[in-house]
């Protein structure tokens, strides 16, 4: 299955509110869509003329759900290019090229599948247990922010201030599955210091895990090298040999 | 139809050096990048002898209308290259030019001379904004070190040589002059423009893995016009201009000033298909200023 | 308080030359001009022997994320400027330097000497950014040049000697070692880029009257950020950062690479009190970190 | 009266549409204002990003009304910049510096002030015949841009294409004033081409004549030099010394 080439012009076709975060429904008739998986989106108008001058060039934005020819989103404003995606309204224009990268693998049947997610790294993880299954937890920094656990079925929760489930760290409920359960297997994603606490527990109890990066991105397609990460084998593009990566690869 | 340096092209559009990974573009988007492929010839990425890993991250910059990168040159050295890749690129149907660099006018010539060996390949461009292992500067930046380096690598194929200049100099007419002089075929810029970015709230840290970075985009372009008109009035060689190029009143502008070709960069990076874009683009000016 | 080669200054927020007109600002803004001056120290656009009308119109372009001016130096001449001008200046509660460009070390040092005389001029900022008579390149371009130049102005004058180097060379830091060698008291970076852009529709005529351009703004910033870090890396007399700032974070960064003070030019332009606001937040940045 | 230092923001409190232009009234309590003065204006938000990742520099624009706490302006959509200003909706914000320049010098008591105003060219001659009167005579390429001549009393029109008033150029109009009127003055603002035609007609007949003039501007106060035209002493900044000059000076 591959991507249509070139950047297609769509326009937002639902916005709303969740916790502090917007989803934004684009249309994208029969776009075939693996958890994980991402878009380059870029406002056709006012792209540019926000902080330093900046956007210019289209964000990485993963999908949270695709569905009846609409791609979601889910955005956080912390700069020029998710400011500008935040405020945009119904009818807006975006360009965009997608879905791009490589999802998350499904999980084996003898597997339970725990998906650790924190923030804004949450849409791959809510797209993976409507497809798939799993167990979730979440982390958020807040109350407000954690509802956006409302994307999943029965999720476990953590807020860093304890507004809200487990004062703490998602890795503590983590910690919890990890000692009781053997045949389990882990989809994570979220920001780096939490993928590097869920890689270091999953190594200890030797459970395979499937962690979704991020990385500066400039073409999202594999043009411009600028995306890397170090593996074993080197440095890899998170963009076409990511953004989901076995942990074990990971250094 | 166009003609450069003794090639056929079917449009005045390249893509511009190290902006598009054909294997990677096939991968994502399949058989459509082949049959849509959107430039009148491939400039593969830089190849160096060894092999590279490149910098390490962050290694990309969003600035003000514009981008930095310090990718650092990875590639899988020219052996690889020529075994593996080139196989790959001569399933397009454009011409193929192969960018090669090295630290030193010996390193260039064992590029060139592996490289001549490939009927695959209808021209060399090389990349002579590499710092030369002696002074640190660009060899390119100093006309007599073009003219040293063309010197040793003119004799040594009878394919086209492209010199790809260094913008980072005092007089880059004076630097194509000189590889006019050396034998070069044609003569490509501008290159990035050495630039920096500290982290965010980093007291002062570089942001990029590489330290400083080449700035490319909207942001260079009155730059590259300016370069590219003082060497067009200059050598009657053909001039391959670029930087900054991201529609095809873009790419007018600089055939006007006396390119040849134009190369795009960092549009493609916004556009897969820009080079798709620009060339019909470009073809709607003109029809439109001539009528 | 900010110690600059013996000048105490407020802070660390100064004008780019050419970019604050006081005379005609205060005809405009009146006596709170005067009262909340923007700026640290004032810089005098750059004065010559001989009057200069300056370039034919049009003068200015506006780019991506920047803007190019093709102004051309226009100024009464020294006589007038002493004359009529210092006066004026020195009505402002802060310390004047008055910034000169001669086109060869006879016309500088001309210019230098009769500065000198002057007791309401802190410091000399020497434009060298200008074409040498007989080479036409930049004399700030060359190392050689500049030491050249210093040897002839240094005697002249024990007033502080800011050189303000060009951008379109190949290794500046190279220069203000030359410049610091030969006895600047400080250097000032960067000036702007050599850039050009065409008349709409012109068919590839310049639309500048000076047919190229000085490219300014926040589109230079990266670069700026990348001269300055290796210039103050290279010499240890102060250096004054200048080159698309536009905000207290951007002047912040100029001073984490090493900067002893940042001017502002372009961005006066947008907001006539932007060195206030710039001041003001580079205070607050700082408070910040710190806390 | 000096113009208050520095960039303000202020609101845009009322928003029109008048034949094809936007005419835009932004909140400046006490403004004095004379004809033919203008202000520096930039939207505070997405001022950039446009055609050619423009605008960057504030768009210097001619006052078309000042009273009640409110400053009128008219706006063509001609680029970025304008595009951008004429998009602007009610209680979006812009940044402005102003007034700035020199505006008309009233007519003597024994001359009629012909006002002779070129498509977008016409609200400082709006503004003059409101606060000293005169007779209008404007120009338009088409009915629909000549409805902006509902902003003069009982203006004269000329369209290039005949669709309103006399067709050809407003110049043949101030021909025929021109022959039979001795004891007339002549105040003048539109495109280059309209004010050189003015230019010698006025010259032929000895009649005084001041004409507001445009220029590319960076900064609208004299720091730049960037707007001068030559005059009979050499270039000048229009900013500062016009935008209006006597006719006599220009070359
Ligand atoms: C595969 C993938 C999937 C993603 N999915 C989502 C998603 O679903 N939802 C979502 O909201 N975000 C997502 N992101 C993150 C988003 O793409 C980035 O945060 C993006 O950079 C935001 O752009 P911005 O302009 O809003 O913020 P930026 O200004 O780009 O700031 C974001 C971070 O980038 C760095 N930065 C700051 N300034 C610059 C600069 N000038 N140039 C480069 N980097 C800078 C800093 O570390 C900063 O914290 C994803 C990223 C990737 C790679
Ligand atoms: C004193 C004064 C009063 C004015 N009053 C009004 C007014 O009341 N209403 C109104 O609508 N306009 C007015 N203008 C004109 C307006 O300020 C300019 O047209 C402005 O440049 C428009 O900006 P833009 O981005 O919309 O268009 P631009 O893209 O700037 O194009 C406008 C013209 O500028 C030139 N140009 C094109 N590209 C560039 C570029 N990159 N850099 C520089 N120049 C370029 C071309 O000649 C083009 O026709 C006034 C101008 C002056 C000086
Ligand atoms: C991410 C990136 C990688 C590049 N890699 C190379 C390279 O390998 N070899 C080379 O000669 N130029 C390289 N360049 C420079 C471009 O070929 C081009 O000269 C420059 O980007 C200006 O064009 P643009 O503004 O259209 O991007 C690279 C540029 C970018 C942005
Ligand atoms: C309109 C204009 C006029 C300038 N005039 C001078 C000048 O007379 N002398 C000089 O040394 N630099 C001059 N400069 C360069 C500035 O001092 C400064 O080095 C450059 O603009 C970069 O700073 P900025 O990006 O903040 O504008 C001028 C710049 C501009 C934009
Ligand atoms: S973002 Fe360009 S290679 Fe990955
Ligand atoms: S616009 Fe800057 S001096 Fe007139």
């Amino acid at each position: 299955m591959t991507t249509p080439f070139g950047r297609r012009i769509a326009a937002v076709l639902s916005r709303r509110l969740v916790g502090r975060y917007v989803v934004l429904g684009i249309g994208d008739p029969d776009a075939a869509v693996e958890p994980g998986q991402f878009y380059m989106l870029a406002a056709v108008a006012g792209w540019g003329g926000g902080g330093d001058q900046r956007p210019y060039l289209p964000r990485a934005v993963s999908v949270l759900y695709a569905r009846h020819g609409e791609v979601g989103f889910l955005l956080e404003d912390v700069g020029p290019g998710t400011h500008r995606l935040c405020e945009l309204q119904l009818g807006e224009e975006v360009y965009l090229v997608g879905p791009l990268g490589q999802g998350f693998t499904p999980p084996q049947a003898d597997r339970e599948a725990i998906l650790v997610g924190g923030g804004v790294g949450i849409p791959p993880l809510a797209m993976f247990q409507e497809r798939w299954g799993g167990r979730a937890v979440v982390g958020f920094r807040s109350a407000q922010h954690a509802d956006a656990a409302s994307l999943f079925r029965d999720p476990a929760i953590a807020t860093d201030d304890g507004s809200a489930g487990h004062q703490g760290h998602v890795t503590d409920l983590l910690d919890s599955l990890l000692e009781d359960g053997e045949d389990i297997a882990v989809f994570a994603c979220g920001p780096p210091a939490m993928l590097q606490a869920v890689q270091s527990r999953v190594a200890r109890h030797h459970v395979p895990a499937q962690l979704a990066l991020e990385a500066p991105m400039a073409c999202g397609f594999g043009a411009c090298f600028g995306c890397v990460v170090e593996t074993v084998s080197g440095y890899k593009r998170v963009c076409v040999d990511g953004p989901v990566f076995d942990a074990a690869v990971l250094v | 139809m166009i003609e450069f340096c003794g090639i056929e092209l079917e449009h005045q559009v390249i893509n511009a050096s190290g902006c598009f990974d054909v294997l990677a573009a096939r991968q994502v988007f399949g058989e459509a990048l082949v049959e849509r492929f959107p430039f009148a010839a491939y400039v593969s990425k830089t190849v160096t002898l060894a092999p590279r890993a490149g910098n390490p991250p962050p290694r990309l910059w969003e600035s003000a209308g514009g981008m930095l990168n310090s990718i650092g040159l990875p590639n899988p050295g020219i052996d690889a290259y020529l075994e593996h890749h080139l196989g790959e690129y001569s399933k397009l149907a454009v011409p193929l030019i192969t960018n090669v660099m090295g630290s030193s006018e010996g390193e260039f010539a064992a590029l060139v001379e592996r490289v001549d060996e490939r009927a695959e390949v209808a021209a060399i461009e090389l990349n002579v904004s590499c710092p030369n292992v002696a002074t640190g500067l660009d060899i390119g930046a100093d006309p007599r070190g073009l003219a040293d380096l063309l010197r040793v690598v003119r004799p040594l194929t009878r394919k086209p040589l492209i010199v790809k200049l260094t913008p980072n100099t005092v007089d880059v007419a004076a630097c194509a002059a000189a590889a006019e002089t050396g034998g070069a075929d044609a003569v490509s810029l501008i290159n990035t423009l050495r630039a920096m970015a500290l982290a965010p709230r980093g007291g002062g840290r570089p942001w990029l893995g590489g330290r400083t970075g080449g700035l490319s985009g909207p942001a260079i372009r009155a730059v590259a016009l300016a370069q590219v008109a003082s060497v067009a009035a200059r050598v009657a060689i053909p001039v391959v201009g670029m930087g900054g190029v991201s529609s095809g009143a873009d790419a007018a502008e600089l055939l006007e000033v006396g390119a040849r070709l134009v190369a795009v960069g960092s549009e493609s990076f916004r556009d897969p298909a820009a080079g798709s874009r620009i060339t019909a683009e470009l073809t709607a000016h003109f029809a439109e200023s001539a009528a």
